[in-house]
């Protein structure tokens, strides 16, 4: 197993390498000049010059390139070209909240999704099946910001339960710890200041989680009814088990796996979805920063919050395979053959 | 050549029965499937009625959508204004009219785009396999690790803004999708024996994927399409939405959205059509996608 | 008779129409004996099996008929009391013995299931009595294969393990649905084997589902032969191969070709299986029949008794069936 | 049998599938499907080529027509040598030698209709001009039993039976003299498989054919072939007329194959050889006989040296070291 690990992040490394260059092919050769938007379009010649020429865009773009890589493996991602900070602690301040949505979205997703798919498959053409279907319709059907759009007008405008955006009341904001307010509050025992934060958590956290939710419980339901036609659900039937045993034993443990396949590749367009999120509820993740910067031609940050992205999405594939690989004894990753 | 009498497999005498029965058009065979499906003719009307808005749309608007009366601005939906006003006073409701061809424009182009590339792509490495196959997937796999939400903004930091940047962005960021699901049906299709039939009989590889290949193929890339026009309008929208699309006055869905964002908690009605007519159209695409792909692959339907 | 069926109805609603897959039809097993039902896809063979197991899901439906076990109808049982017989008192193994196991689970859990679920063993002697089992049914070193998968068995050990697994609890009733047609000759004369010497030492009654006559000729001890969801011949199995009443049966017999034989050309029963939803006036096998008469299109024969077998045509008896 | 031409002679032919490779491409685990046969077929004769899942004999067949290119070996047809040829003139030959295949389901084209089925062939390789190629697909429909009027419906439309007449007349199409028939009735009912059975052997007689018939059920081969090889493992065993095989089965595996046959004849039970253990895997076969683990008479030489097909004499061949010379 740890040999097949190994061989397959080895193999990760031509697919990081080959959308470094596809991020940077597209922001350093296609890519209007930065330096008129970042100086300002008053900005003389000359200033724009000596600017380039401080941040390396008139090298060579190979050696750009060769630079951008050195740094990127150790975490240098240069400077952002307005706040002059490293791009790392921009992105660092602002990672956890992204991580945060993203994760409790696809709890979310997975937990109901699953279940919706499983009860559909199992009272086939009843209403809850219908229901789920127009559910799953619906919900992949709806854009993710109207969705927010909606969510504010009802649930703030309307009956003011919820909170509108931000991540918690900036006078309960913890500081220092991981990041991720929920986990901080908790260790601090500050349980209001926990309660306000999941508060903010549900309304973007539900938006985000919708469209993934319609694609698993789609995805669920299609896998159990395949799993529920093999024949050994009938050897089940035929062993006198009782039906919950064999729909949930039997039936959900083999339609699994296709399940987690998707919950990974789900969890990539999560990332992106949380672009839009954050913009709806002014939510402050690396979602809505990058999308300043594209519109600032911010170029290092959005490389680096590509790549990282990246890395992450193509680490997310990896994890998967591996679940599956506990899931479905046939695949054998250098197991010795019994 | 004195010919024994091979008695047919029914018994019936052979020749008996004279009238050569015209070949039933697989298209009038899908058209009569597709009709039980409601919901699959609900969404062709929708999708019609907006192809009929996109032509005729700027024709028909009760008013000049880029005509700013900041006297009329924030007017809630009345009998005047279907849908009531923008912060800039230009009526909604004909933004709206308006801006069903842009969105409908770019998913189709996007759409097209994307599907041929993809397929070209798809069915090389299908059919081909061996080294080809591994070039063109380990491409693909590179572009789908990057979210296609971030990839198209991303494109379109490159590109800059704009309706044929917007197309271009949605379009390269979907190809690899097509490729591989095409490139599966070709594997699949590939393995079947009426495919090795073709080559015993002496057709060439060319003859093979037009006439074999292609056709058991067509009906997946159909339904493909479909559900892509959808993906691609919401993405139309999102980078309207994100103020990466359209540039101002042209109306478009998202962009319409984006621009009153601020004003939720005061104006909401401006917020709720546009985002309507998005659902609309994606879920009519959906929906006749859906029943397509059950009226052309009868395996699916039992 | 340990196992009694009386006038079962099964049909299935299909678009076209519904279909009688088993109409009328009656047979039963005795303790110890091997009776095997045999005819040609279609004819509702193994949807009669299904139905005593009470495996028959919608679009099908069991709507009429008897099936005494013990004095008990198994048709009236609730689900909660077909479980407790399914896998203790009557088991059944399958034609696919590639896809009939649970992939995901290894052999020895899969066989305990069925021993845990119907006895009160500890963990401990469910996986004693599951490797006695499997060395019962022949397979080598049993213990080391309980930890094994499916996939990591060829298909003749897995309907070894499908019997084992069926047995575990003693059953008196073995239904066998085409056990051995997926698998080669060589392996076939194995899994035969087997069932005979289980059902001699344990003393089951064994319902053979299949469509192989040859299989019938070696195994059986009585036969039913199954045409359009009805029988259409019963006798012991000398009787049917050596002096067979009714076409269809002769018309099969002749078809098939002997090694012993050295035929110029097969007998060829003409025509198709007339289609489920539209069955023909009269009787089904009518318009393939080569002694088909008048009176063959109008009515439906009933089956009757010949001195001790039965059989379902205008040749042997005038009488009509009842209730068409 | 001697005076007979021959139309088809394999020599040697072999083929290797690379299972697993390590990391730098050198093969681990070999799959041989097919391990050094040789036999000949004599124009007009039905030669039948029976054994059980994982014989070789199916890559027999897709072999000569040119699925499976051979790891080594010749195939020698109407005198030329098949696989010295290159790709293009090897295709020439693609109408001399036709397949049907066992699926009937898989093996027409669902979106074309039955009558462009067997036109295309017809068409592609230009045989008739495009006037006379309906009146060439009516003919031969007739000939496989099939009304005209159905030239227009699409193969969902047809029953096991009637698909296979439809494969059978596709094959036909192209004045073929050699048809290898890869277990064509194998998937039919009894009742059905007759009806081909039959429509196999009309055809033969009426259009001057030869069959390489492969099947696994010994009587479906005994009663159709005129002569039968049995194969095992990759291996050819054993090769005789068709009543000789079974009056006088040498090699111990036919004997075992011909008991292990359930027969309807229940007047005189036949004691039977039930083999052991389980058809190994041609993957890395042993060396010596491929039989040898299974066998009733093994010995310890049988794992040495891998007997080669000796002639016993009137065309009766047997690989075995037991009944050789």
């Amino acid at each position: 197993m740890i040999k097949y690990i190994i061989k397959r992040l080895l193999m990760l490394i031509p697919v990081l390498i080959g959308v470094s260059i596809i991020v940077f092919f597209l922001l350093r050769v296609c890519a209007p000049d930065p330096a008129p938007v970042v100086l300002g379009q008053h900005a003389t010649e000359a200033s724009m010059q000596e600017w380039r020429e401080a941040n390396g865009l008139n090298e060579n773009i190979v050696v750009q390139y060769v630079n951008f890589i050195k740094g990127a493996v150790t975490g240098d991602f240069g400077e952002s070209y307005y706040t002059n900070n490293s791009v790392l602690n921009e992105i660092g301040s602002r990672f956890p909240a992204t991580i945060e949505i993203a994760i409790f979205a696809i709890i979310v997703a997975t937990v109901f999704g699953i279940a919706i798919g499983v009860i559909a498959a199992v009272k086939k053409n009843s209403i809850i099946d219908n229901a789920s279907m127009v559910l799953s319709l619906v919900g992949v059907s709806i854009p993710i910001f109207w969705l927010g759009i909606l969510f504010i007008i009802l649930f703030v405008k309307i009956l003011g339960w919820l909170p509108a955006s931000g991540r918690i009341d900036s006078m309960l904001r913890p500081d220092g710890g991981t990041g991720f307010y929920l986990i901080d509050t908790l260790v601090q025992g500050d349980f209001e200041a926990f309660k306000n934060a999941l508060w903010h958590l549900i309304l973007p956290g539900f938006t985000l989680a919708l469209y993934t939710l319609a694609i698993i419980s789609r995805m669920t339901r299609s896998s159990m009814l395949d799993a529920l036609n093999q024949d050994y659900i009938r050897t089940a039937r035929s062993k006198g088990i009782s039906e919950g045993k064999v729909v949930i034993k039997h039936g959900l443990r083999n339609a699994l796996m296709p399940i987690v396949t998707v919950i990974g590749l789900q969890f990539g367009s999560l990332l992106g979805g949380a672009v839009l999120t954050e913009t709806v509820f002014a939510w402050p993740g690396i979602g809505s920063y990058t999308v300043e910067c594209i519109t600032k031609s911010d170029f290092p940050v959005i490389q680096a919050v590509v790549l990282i992205i990246a890395t992450i999405f193509v680490l997310m594939n990896l994890i998967v395979d591996i679940i599956y690989a506990f899931l479905d004894p046939r695949i054998k990753y250098g197991k010795r053959e019994s | 050549m004195a010919r024994k009498k091979v008695l047919a497999a029914d018994g019936v005498d052979v020749q008996e029965a004279v009238t050569i029965e015209k070949p039933e058009s697989r298209f009038k065979a899908m058209w009569d499937t597709l009709k039980k499906n409601k919901a699959a003719l609900f969404g062709l009307f929708v999708i019609i009625v907006l192809v009929i808005i996109a032509i005729i749309g700027p024709y028909i608007t009760p008013y000049d959508p880029n005509a700013q009366v900041m006297s009329e601005a924030y007017q809630k939906p009345s009998a005047t204004h279907w849908f009531g006003t923008d912060n800039l006073g230009r009526d909604i409701f004909s933004r709206i009219i308006v801006g069903t061809r842009v969105s409908l424009f770019v998913g189709i182009a996007a759409v097209a785009m994307s599907l041929l590339i993809g397929t070209i792509l798809g069915s090389i490495a299908g059919y081909f396999g061996g080294k080809i196959d591994a070039v063109i997937m380990r491409i693909m796999d590179m572009m789908l690790s990057i979210p296609s939400i971030l990839l198209a903004i991303t494109l379109m930091a490159a590109l800059g803004k704009g309706i044929d940047k917007a197309i271009i962005a949605i379009g390269v960021v979907s190809i690899p999708e097509y490729a591989r699901i095409i490139r599966s049906s070709i594997l699949s299709t590939k393995e079947n024996d009426y495919v090795a039939a073709a080559k015993v009989l002496g057709n060439s590889d060319r003859r093979i994927i037009f006439h074999h290949i292609i056709p058991n193929v067509v009906s997946s890339i159909v339904v493909r399409a479909t559900l892509g026009i959808s993906t691609a309008i919401l993405d139309t929208a999102a980078l309207g939405f994100l103020g990466l699309g359209v540039q101002p006055p042209t109306a478009e869905w998202g962009d319409m959205l984006g621009r009153v964002r601020s004003m939720i908690l005061v104006y909401p009605y401006m917020l709720i059509f546009p985002g309507l007519a998005i659902t609309l159209a994606v879920l009519a695409f959906n929906l006749f996608g859906d029943g397509l792909r059950d009226a052309l692959d009868p395996k699916s339907r039992s | 008779m340990l196992l009694e069926v009386e006038n079962l109805k099964t049909e299935f609603k299909v678009k076209r129409g519904t279909v009688k897959a088993v109409n009328n039809v009656s047979f039963g097993v005795e303790k110890g004996e091997i009776l095997a039902i045999v005819g040609e896809s279609g004819s509702g063979k193994s949807v009669s099996s299904l139905s005593v197991m009470g495996l028959i899901r919608d679009p099908g439906k069991v709507t009429g008929g008897r099936i005494m076990f013990h004095g008990e109808n198994l048709v009236d049982k609730t689900k909660k009391e077909m479980n407790k017989i399914r896998g203790d008192k009557i088991s059944m193994i399958f034609q696919e013995p590639m896809t009939s196991l649970n992939p995901v689970y290894k052999i020895g859990d899969q066989i305990m299931e069925s021993i845990l679920t119907h006895t009160d063993l500890s963990k401990a002697e469910a996986r004693k009595t599951a490797i006695k089992m499997l060395d019962l049914v022949g397979i080598p070193s049993p213990e080391q294969r309980m930890e094994d998968y499916p996939h990591q068995m060829s298909g003749g050990m897995r309907q070894r393990v499908m019997i084992a697994m069926a047995l575990s609890c003693n059953p008196e009733v073995l239904i066998a649905d085409e056990p051995t047609t997926a698998l080669d000759v060589t392996i076939q004369a194995q899994i035969l084997e087997l069932i005979d010497k289980l059902r001699n030492k344990i003393g089951m009654a064994v319902l053979l589902i299949t469509h192989d006559l040859g299989v019938v000729a070696e195994t059986a001890d009585r036969v039913v032969v199954m045409y359009c969801g009805r029988i259409v011949e019963q006798a012991d199995v000398k009787d049917i191969f050596t002096d067979p009443l009714h076409p269809y049966t002769k018309g099969l017999l002749e078809s098939i070709p002997r090694m012993e034989e050295d035929k110029d050309r097969l007998f060829m029963i003409k025509g198709v299986v007339p289609d489920p939803t539209k069955l023909p006036k009269g009787c089904s096998f009518a318009d393939r029949c080569d002694n088909c008469m008048e009176k063959c299109k109008e009515h439906m024969p009933a089956l009757v008794d010949v001195n001790g077998r039965k059989v379902r045509c205008f040749l042997h008896s005038d009488e009509e069936e009842a209730d068409v | 049998m001697e005076n007979k031409e021959v139309l088809l002679e394999v020599q040697n032919l072999s083929k290797f599938f690379t299972v697993n490779t390590s990391f730098f491409g050198k093969p681990i685990d070999v799959l041989k499907a097919v391990d050094d046969v040789s036999f000949k077929i004599y124009k007009g004769e039905a030669f039948g080529l029976v054994g059980e899942s994982g014989c070789g004999k199916s890559t027999i067949g897709k072999m000569l027509v040119n699925l499976y290119t051979p790891t080594s070996g010749k195939i020698i047809y109407d005198g030329v040598e098949l696989t010295a040829l290159k790709q293009k003139e090897r295709r020439k030959y693609c109408r001399e030698i036709q397949l049907i295949f066992q699926d009937p389901y898989a093996s027409l084209n669902p979106k074309m209709t039955v009558g462009d089925i067997i036109a295309e062939p017809i068409i592609i390789n230009k045989i008739l001009p495009k006037n006379e190629v309906e009146k060439r697909v009516n003919y031969l429909l007739d000939c496989v039993g099939l009304a005209n009027h159905q030239r227009n419906r699409y193969p969902h439309e047809f029953s096991g039976g009637q698909r296979q007449r439809v494969g059978i007349a596709r094959a036909l199409a192209v004045n073929p003299k050699l048809i290898v028939c890869d277990e064509p009735v194998s998937a039919l009912d009894v009742s059905i498989q007759a009806q081909v059975l039959n429509l196999l052997d009309d055809l033969k007689d009426e259009f001057g054919l030869t069959y390489l018939f492969i099947a696994h059920g010994l009587n479906v081969v005994k009663h159709i072939s005129d002569r039968v090889g049995v194969m095992y493992l990759g291996k050819l065993m054993e090769i005789a007329e068709k009543n000789e095989l079974y009056n006088n089965p040498l090699n111990p595996y036919t004997q075992a194959l011909l008991s292990a046959i359930p027969s309807v004849d229940i007047t005189h039970k036949k004691e039977r050889i039930i083999l052991k253990g389980d058809v190994p895997t041609p993957i890395n076969p042993p060396d010596g006989c491929r039989f040898a683990s299974r066998c009733f008479k093994a010995e310890e030489k049988c794992n040495e040296h891998c007997p080669q097909l000796a002639d016993i004499g009137d065309g009766h061949f047997v690989a075995c070291d037991f009944c050789g010379k």
